[in-house]
């Protein structure tokens, strides 16, 4: 019998370097709501971010993996998640809040509401599918794709950020288990936290 | 487990959504008019059908929208998902209509 | 030991003879190869005699090779890994394997539960729906001494050292069997770049080219399989799955798959989890499952050495075993031809019994150039000897289906049955799909797919290798076709050097099959000995006669009324004879006795792979807050609500909850303590009808409610019964927060979602949940404000500028803070609510200046003390969903010059009753005595021998007060609110009551003076 | 109309078949061509369908009745539940009801000469928090009130029964009620016995026999449509558990139903271990081990409507998470099979038995997940019902117009705890 039958596939196999966890617990985070039938509002908050303003639940604008950057997350028809560097979360509510103007809208901080947990190696997709349903795929999910989704019983923002780079936002008080869940299906590749 | 598509996102897998229960109940008007058979209708008599049923359903893990849905209750098959609002898909005609309630009076509610 | 190589053939097979496994089967040693099951190392060893049955403890050997094994059950393994109920036949072999046989007592040449003859008689079918029913006490004796023979293998009995892990997979086609058929599917799709996952339950791909002697591409098949799978994993977008069983088809083509991965490693060199759960969803599924044969239903069958034919093949060709030196092939069709053609290779003298009038395919062919003797027109219909088959009777099977002639014996020690094939169609039927039955195969066959599902080879009715690899080839590419319609390639292109036609085989007939359900017997059916159709449950031809007899004539009924089917295997072998025989006595045809249809699983699969790893503090998600971690370190007791865990009381050394409770109380009281209330749900309103949306969702009415101003609000379902409360705050003209109740935040945020989406469309408001972003300290006591003047500077906290039930914003140890003066104590109170990543820093901050105060943390036991002193309900304790506003005597909150939801339901005939339970206070007449919370209050007096004991209601919340030194409770009671000073009787558990006076439930502060008191 | 009197069951009439190699035994019920009149007739050969057509000649005279079944006997939630019988319920009014049920199954294999196997080997509820536990009290109480045998266990006593049980669960076990009358039944065999008796007493078992519509006229049933023809009639039970709404609209009415798939399973069969039942809603965990050994385990009902008798796999993943959660042991064990069954759950988790807006029509129905303890009293209070042509007191809360006036029986008992 061939020998390669002899052995399962570990996640290991498929990827041999251990996932790589990064919890940033100190980004500014705000919501925000409003009309996404309103192109003059889309263009003004689009020149507040300097992102492209998504209208859809694929496309994930951002500008890079590192802590320092912006994103802005669709999270339904009318509402998305502004991701910005730590610090910043009343001055982006004040910017959002005058693109808005005098239109019906709701800014709200919620930073410390939830976290961005960054997940990157080659097992990320894989260590993912444990907990998540979505197809990972690059064919169905592609870099700056996302989708609101959940990992195990823990609702979550999902978006690719780079090949094997997906970024996850998490409400606070779900980190500890997240983090759990990532320990427990992370026993044959590995995983190290930056 | 179902695949739903989520007239926003798209198709998701079912354990991202929260089934809402019979669709196009509009709440009546002017409740206090009401005879305790018109308020028991509306609040508790579903038509509970076997075969297409207008549902709703909410994409809890993901946009947490509300959207109507019509659903086959024996093949679980979708026919169909719209937004509130919208117009349903053609099969919509095709469902068996809810028997009448036991009092004659036919509720009117918010047009949707 | 000697006999273990009595019958491994010495060439051939899959196995590596260099690779030598010792094994324990019970308790004797054997030796295997690598590549051995344990089924085709124990019969390489010549132990025929594996197991005993359930019902009659009947000696039992290896009815086949796979999945479909219904008699050879073992314990695998002991201690804390041990397996109840495996199949030899998918036990791969193991070094240090111990495996023991299940109803072997005390050993299984020697059982002592054999029943035999008459007394086997007496418990037929359904026997113990007829007996055993004196009086429920004698079903209780008789039950036990049933359950003491029942069942098959032992549970573990100590938690499962193991892990589990699951997976989502996504595929654009999933292929169900590497036989033939599957290996040519995922060839014909991989090639194009698709996305393929191929599985199969076996320890290798290959399927019956494992156990074939045919040619496929002009390679000996087994060698075709390597090769194909190779070629497979070579491809990027494909995943082979070995061991691994898909096992149940759900709806919306979820397939379900487990994956053995640990039990074929030694101990040491498994992986970190045992099984894996793949839940795979494919665009497009081809089920390439192949076929069991079925055996024949003559009397005896059962004895060890009868053996299904294509088992026969399995074990001589893939593992080198020949189960027998002098062989009987009996059978109605052409395949049967092969195991005679295998035992003639391998040197066994054989002779052909075949029902048929002739051989009339290629095998037949075959055997006749072999010199292979053919008794044609013929059957066995007995099998003879005690623990392993020693001659077959034969007699002529007229056309009428009647014997003819005189019966004959052969001498045998094997005698290879072949009855035909059922077609493995159990996934196709999880689907939906209906089967349809083929008179032709004798077998059922899928129908048209009810999900993007197509069958391929032979569970959809091929017979030859070469129809198998032309339906797989095409069942791939049109599965490809369908999956990405317009797409020929999906992917990278596929390489000039792979093949790019369907594996080549020579065509071969598959001749035709003569139906035989039920062999006659000369004594007939009720009076032969047992002619078996359903071997592990024991059922026997003369069970399902019975069963007709008395009335059951649906194959439902038949089979329930038997157990046929019932078991581990599902019936596999026996369902369809069953049901053949079913037809034959009711003079039906075999639809017409009903169609079965499959449910999960196909075979058994682990609890512990469809739990996963989400056990233990994973069961579902522990919410924390971020000052949490003060919490442990406090030595705080935790208490569940919801998903949170919240602190419940801080024991200090020595101290019960009670003592602990008491001291935080009186702390509450006479100084200052903390409450981590950041678990409370809270939603951010914010728009122009933001006002108007609470109107609706609350009873009461928010219109008026000024900037900077809180209100208590009660939220009822439309049946009118409370099922949230909580303080809103209006934070702005268009902006609200709205506090909910820790375990109903979710669900408040979907009832308001619901109705804002689908009712009130054109309100124009906006929630927002912000329950995770502030952390929440409720600092409670009289001497809160001077702690928190220490700690805000900005703010005016005298009672003018800061009333009670308003807020205002301030700067609390240097973090932005909103800052509530609302009350869930009675006393004066400031929740101060920051960001949750400064919640522990000014948590910290607030018992630093709370040390010369003796600020002391409280849980939420002492919570509910204080709150119940103040007669303040808490949902979903004091009440249960049958509750009102009026019922809790709070109908004056109820505004009457608004609709909210429910409001109608609480004029209803019933409902505006003024008799309803309702809420008190009650005072133990004994004030040292505490009632205990859900104790029922009598209706009147306790009036022994009354049964039932009238009752009015119950106790909801009751404790001692260490504020007042008297015990206290809240109580729905029938009419209660009317019936003020009336003394009630408590029932106690004891038989004894309690008596107490319904009161006001504000038992402290009834003025609510001490909310200003400092 | 068949003359009454049965082959009777025994150890000696087993005996004596034996001898006979079982070929006297006779059919357990016939097999009748549909009459083109009956007193009254029965829509649905469940439990509860054969249990009331049973009383109804038993105990009101009634002869030429007929029950009318779609499939087989039987074949419906009769077939495809836990089998656990219980009456530990918390209000009056579904604690008498059930109780008397609990009466009938402690005499019902003496009263039909049919081995139903009721076992009275407890049923267990557990509490996983200081709610749960404050109504396992009230619940506790009230019973004992009511003349139903129940108790609290401590942590400490559920262990001395079951042992291997892990308490320190993600939501600890904080204790229990246990009542010890309670136990399993053998489901077919309820069919089956109730099938006999009737049959043995003239009642016409009609399989494969659909109910096309009702037939009414001034407001009154005057017969069925079927898919073995026009049966006139002018009493009609509906007891179709999961297709009573399905009913209601043949007669022009509808309930407050939704018919959800509820799922079981069963493991492989093992020696016996588990010598209890235990319940834990909490977590939706439900498991017993049956005679034959199987761990017979009941999952949660999905959130959706359906009648496909089919449910999904998160609920069945969800049940053995709870099952591996409070019984680690049982981790290795495996799942032979799931089925699934068409519950209907009405809006107070109460049945609804008792009259219709249509004369002549009565209903029996919204058993949701608890129907079958309940099989003989249901059968029991229906006949009564039927026969009177008004509620038996047992039944009159159980009526459909509380849906109007608001007086609901909510056995949902408190929502989450909240505080």
């Amino acid at each position: 019998m061939p020998a390669d039958t002899l052995m399962p596939i570990a996640i290991a196999d498929l990827a041999p370097a251990p996932l790589r966890v990064r919890w940033s617990r100190q980004q500014a985070i705000v919501n925000f709501r409003g009309d996404p039938a309103d192109a003059a509002l889309l263009q003004a908050l689009s020149g507040v971010v300097g992102l492209p303003w998504p209208t859809r639940a694929a496309d994930c604008p951002n500008d890079g993996p590192a802590d320092a950057h912006h994103r802005v997350v669709w999270a339904g028809p009318d509402d998305w998640f502004v991701i910005a560097p730590a610090g910043c979360q009343s001055a982006m509510a004040k910017s959002l809040r005058e693109a808005a103007g005098s239109r019906h809208h709701a800014v709200t901080d919620v930073s410390s509401g939830y976290v961005v947990l960054g997940l990157s190696g080659p097992a990320a997709a894989e260590v993912l599918a444990q907990g998540c349903p979505l197809d990972l795929h690059q064919r169905s999910f592609a870099v700056g794709a996302s989708a609101g989704t959940h990992f195990f019983k823990a609702s979550v923002w999902l978006w690719r950020v780079q090949d094997d780079v997906f970024e996850l936002l998490v409400r606070s008080s779900f980190a500890g288990y997240v983090q759990e869940m990532l320990e427990r299906c992370t026993l044959e590749c590995g995983i190290e936290s930056d | 487990m179902l695949i739903i598509d989520c007239p926003f996102c798209g198709p998701r897998a079912e354990s991202e959504f929260a089934y809402g229960g019979e669709g196009g109940i509009a709440r009546p008007l002017a409740t206090e008019t009401l005879t305790d058979e018109q308020w028991g209708d509306y609040v508790f008599m579903r038509s509970n059908p076997k075969g297409l049923h207008h549902e709703q359903w909410r994409h809890a893990s993901g946009c947490g929208k509300w959207f109507n849905a019509l659903r086959d209750t024996l093949t679980y098959r979708f026919h169909g998902t719209w937004k509130i609002g919208a117009e349903p898909p053609e099969a919509f005609t095709r469902r068996v209509q809810p028997a009448a309630p036991v009092g004659e009076t036919v509720v009117e509610g918010l047009a949707r | 030991m000697s006999a273990s190589t009595s019958r491994r053939l010495p060439q051939g097979g899959r196995i590596d003879r260099s690779r030598h496994l010792q094994f324990q089967f019970n308790g004797r040693a054997y030796t295997g190869y690598e590549g051995d099951t344990l089924a085709s190392a124990l019969l390489a060893a010549g132990q025929t005699l594996v197991a005993r049955s359930w019902k009659y403890h009947r000696p039992r050997g290896l009815l086949a090779a796979g999945v479909e094994e219904p008699n050879a059950l073992v314990q695998l393994f002991e201690g804390e890994r041990t397996v109840p109920n495996v199949r030899m036949t998918e036990a791969s072999l193991v070094e240090g394997l111990v495996a023991r046989s299940i109803h072997a007592s005390p050993s299984i040449d020697f059982d002592l539960g054999t029943m035999n003859g008459w007394f086997s008689r007496l418990i037929p079918a359904g026997f113990y729906y007829k007996t055993f029913m004196a009086s429920q006490a004698a079903w209780h004796f008789f039950e036990r001494r049933i359950r003491a023979v029942s069942g098959l293998g032992h549970s573990p009995t100590v938690p499962d050292p193991d892990r589990y892990d699951k997976r989502f997979a996504h595929a654009d086609l999933l292929v169900v069997g590497a036989g033939l058929a599957g290996l040519s599917a995922a060839l014909a799709a991989g090639r194009t770049g698709a996305r393929v996952i191929l599985c199969d339950e076996q320890s290798e791909a290959g399927g019956w080219l494992l156990s074939s002697d045919e040619t496929v591409d002009g390679l000996p098949a087994p060698q075709w399989a390597d090769h194909a799978v190779e070629a497979l994993r070579a491809m990027p977008e494909v995943r082979v799955l070995t061991r691994t069983t898909a096992f149940g088809y759900q709806d919306n083509d979820l397939v379900t798959l487990v994956e053995k991965r640990a039990d074929h490693l030694p101990v040491g060199h498994q992986p970190a989890y045992r099984e894996r759960l793949w839940r795979v969803r494919a665009r497009q599924v081809v089920l390439a499952t192949g076929a069991h044969e079925r055996p024949l239903v003559f009397a005896r069958n059962d004895l060890p050495g009868v053996m299904l034919a294509s088992a026969v093949s399995t074990y001589i060709r893939r593992y080198a075993v020949l189960p027998g030196c002098n062989a009987v092939v009996f059978t109605n069709q052409d395949a049967g031809y092969d195991a005679a053609l295998a035992l003639k290779a391998a040197g066994a003298q054989v002779i052909v019994v075949d029902a048929r009038p002739a051989p009339s395919g290629s095998l037949g062919a075959r055997a006749n150039a072999a010199g292979i003797e053919v008794l044609a027109s013929q059957v066995v219909t007995e099998a003879q000897g005690s623990r392993r088959v020693s001659a077959a009777v034969v007699q002529t099977l007229g056309a009428d289906g009647r014997l003819a002639g005189i019966a004959r014996t052969l001498p045998c020690d094997l005698l290879a049955v072949s009855g035909g094939v059922s077609a493995v169609i159990h996934l196709h039927s999880q689907a939906g799909s209906k089967a349809v039955w083929n008179e032709e195969l004798a077998t059922f066959l899928p129908g048209p797919p009810a999900q993007s599902e197509r069958s391929a080879g032979a569970c959809a009715g091929a017979r030859t290798l070469r129809e198998a690899a032309h339906a797989g080839w095409t069942a791939g590419l049109a599965a490809v076709a369908a999956a990405r319609p317009g797409a020929s390639q999906v992917g990278s292109s596929a390489s000039a050097s792979e093949q790019n036609q369907p594996p080549e085989v020579a065509p071969a007939d598959p001749g035709d099959i003569r139906p035989l359900w039920l062999v006659p017997h000369p004594q007939g059916p009720s009076r032969a000995p047992k002619q078996f159709v359903d071997f592990q449950n024991d059922v026997s031809a003369s069970d399902l006669l019975l069963a007709v007899r008395e009335g059951f004539e649906n194959i439902e009924h038949v089979k329930r009324y038997t157990a046929m089917g019932f078991g581990t295997d599902q019936g596999k072998t026996g369902n369809i004879n069953g049901m053949g025989i079913l037809a034959q006595v009711l003079g039906k045809a075999i639809p017409q006795v009903g169609t079965t249809t499959f449910r999960p699983n196909y075979t058994p699969v682990t609890f512990g792979a469809l739990a996963g790893l989400e056990l233990g503090d994973a069961f579902e998600p522990m919410r924390t807050t971020q000052i949490h971690a003060w919490h442990v370190a406090q030595g705080a007791r935790f208490e569940d609500v919801g998903q949170w865990k919240r602190p419940w009381y801080y024991p200090r050394p020595g101290e019960d909850l009670h003592a602990a409770v008491n001291r935080e109380v009186l702390a509450v009281r006479h100084g200052v303590g903390t409450l981590d209330a950041s678990t409370l749900g809270k939603i951010d309103v914010q728009g122009p009808d933001a006002a108007t949306l609470l109107n609706w969702v609350y009873c009461n009415d928010w219109s008026k409610l000024e900037v900077g101003k809180a209100r208590y609000g009660l939220m009822l379902d439309e049946n009118g019964m409370v099922f949230d409360d909580g303080v809103t705050v209006r934070l702005g003209e268009h902006q609200f927060l709205m506090h909910t109740t820790t375990a109903g935040a979710a669900r408040v945020l979907a009832w308001l979602e619901r109705w804002l989406q689908t009712e009130w469309p054109h309100l124009k408001v906006y929630l927002t949940t912000v329950t995770d972003h502030w952390a929440t300290t409720a600092l409670a006591g009289p001497k809160s404000r001077a702690v928190l003047e220490k700690l805000c500077a900005d703010v005016d906290f005298s009672d003018s500028s800061f009333p009670f039930m308003s807020a205002r914003e301030g700067t609390v140890a240097g973090v932005r803070a909103r800052i509530f003066r609302i009350s869930f104590s009675g006393e004066r109170c400031y929740e101060i609510n920051v960001p949750s990543a400064d919640g522990l820093r000014v948590w910290e901050a607030i018992h630093r200046a709370g040390t010369e105060f003796g600020i002391t943390p409280y849980g939420t036991e002492t919570m509910h003390v204080l709150r119940g002193e103040k007669g303040f309900i808490i949902v979903g304790q004091d009440t249960d969903g049958s509750v009102t506003p009026v019922d809790l005597g709070m109908g004056a909150m109820v505004a009457k010059t608004k609709d909210c939801l429910g409001k109608r339901s609480l004029t209803r005939s019933d409902t505006a009753r003024s008799d309803r339970k309702q809420l008190v206070g009650l005072l133990t007449d004994d004030p040292d005595f505490v009632l205990p919370e859900g104790a029922q209050v009598l209706a009147g007096e306790w009036a022994q021998g009354t049964d039932p004991v009238p009752m009015a209601g119950h106790v909801t919340s009751s404790y001692w007060s260490p504020t007042l030194g008297r015990s206290i409770a809240m109580a729905l009671i029938k009419g209660g609110l009317s019936r003020m000073g009336e003394r009630v009787h408590v029932a106690m558990k004891d038989g004894h009551s309690r008596t107490a006076v319904m009161a006001s439930p504000v038992f402290y502060d009834p003025k609510a003076e001490r909310q200003n008191a400092s | 109309m068949k003359e009454p009197g049965m082959q009777k069951f025994s150890i000696w009439s087993l005996l004596r078949n034996a001898a006979s190699y079982h070929e006297g035994w006779q059919r357990q019920w016939r097999s009748p061509e549909p009459q083109r009149e009956y007193d009254a007739v029965v829509v649905g050969g469940g439990g509860h369908g054969l249990a009331t057509a049973y009383y109804l000649a038993k105990e009101h005279g009634l002869r030429n009745i007929a029950v009318v079944e779609r499939g087989w006997l039987g074949g419906g939630n009769t077939a495809r539940n836990t089998t656990i019988v219980r009456s530990n319920y918390l209000w009056d009014e579904a604690t008498h009801l059930y109780e008397k049920s609990m009466k009938l199954w402690e005499g019902l294999s003496q009263d039909l000469n049919y081995n139903v196997m009721f076992s009275q080997r407890g049923v267990m509820n557990l509490g996983h928090t200081l709610q749960d536990m404050r109504e396992i009290e009230r619940r506790v109480t009230a019973n004992r009130l009511n003349g139903v045998d129940a108790e609290v266990l401590s942590p400490q006593q559920i262990r001395e029964i079951l042992p291997f049980i892990n308490l320190n669960t993600r939501y600890p076990v904080l204790g229990a009620s246990l009542q010890r009358r309670a136990g399993v039944a053998r489901h077919d065999a309820v069919a089956w016995g109730f099938a006999r008796g009737a049959d043995a007493l003239g009642v016409d078992i009609l399989q494969n026999c659909e109910v096309t519509g009702i037939r009414r006229e001034g407001g009154a049933v005057v017969g069925l449509d079927t898919a073995r023809g026009f049966i006139k009639t002018k009493k009609v039970a509906i007891v179709a558990a999961g297709h009573s709404s399905v009913l209601a609209s043949l007669a022009g009415f509808r309930l407050p139903l939704e018919s959800h798939p509820l799922q079981a399973l069963v493991s492989e069969p093992m020696k016996p271990i588990f010598p209890t039942v235990v319940m834990s809603n909490a977590i939706h965990a439900y498991i017993s081990q049956s005679d034959k050994g199987d761990l017979v385990i009941g999952a949660g009902i999905d959130h959706y409507t359906g009648y496909g008798q089919r449910g999904s796999f998160p609920i069945i993943e969800g049940t053995l998470q709870a099952i591996v959660e409070l019984f680690p042991l049982f981790s290795r064990v495996r799942m032979n099979r799931q089925w699934g069954g068409i519950v209907d759950v009405s809006p107070d988790a109460c049945p609804i038995i008792g009259l219709t807006p249509v004369k002549g029509l009565y209903i029996n129905c919204g058993w949701g997940t608890g129907g079958f303890k309940a099989t003989p009293g249901s059968g029991w209070v229906m006949a009564h019902t039927l026969a009177q042509d008004r509620p038996h007191r047992l039944n009159e809360a159980f009526t459909l117009d509380r849906f109007y006036n608001g007086h609901l029986i909510d056995e949902h008992g408190a929502a989450a705890v909240a505080h």
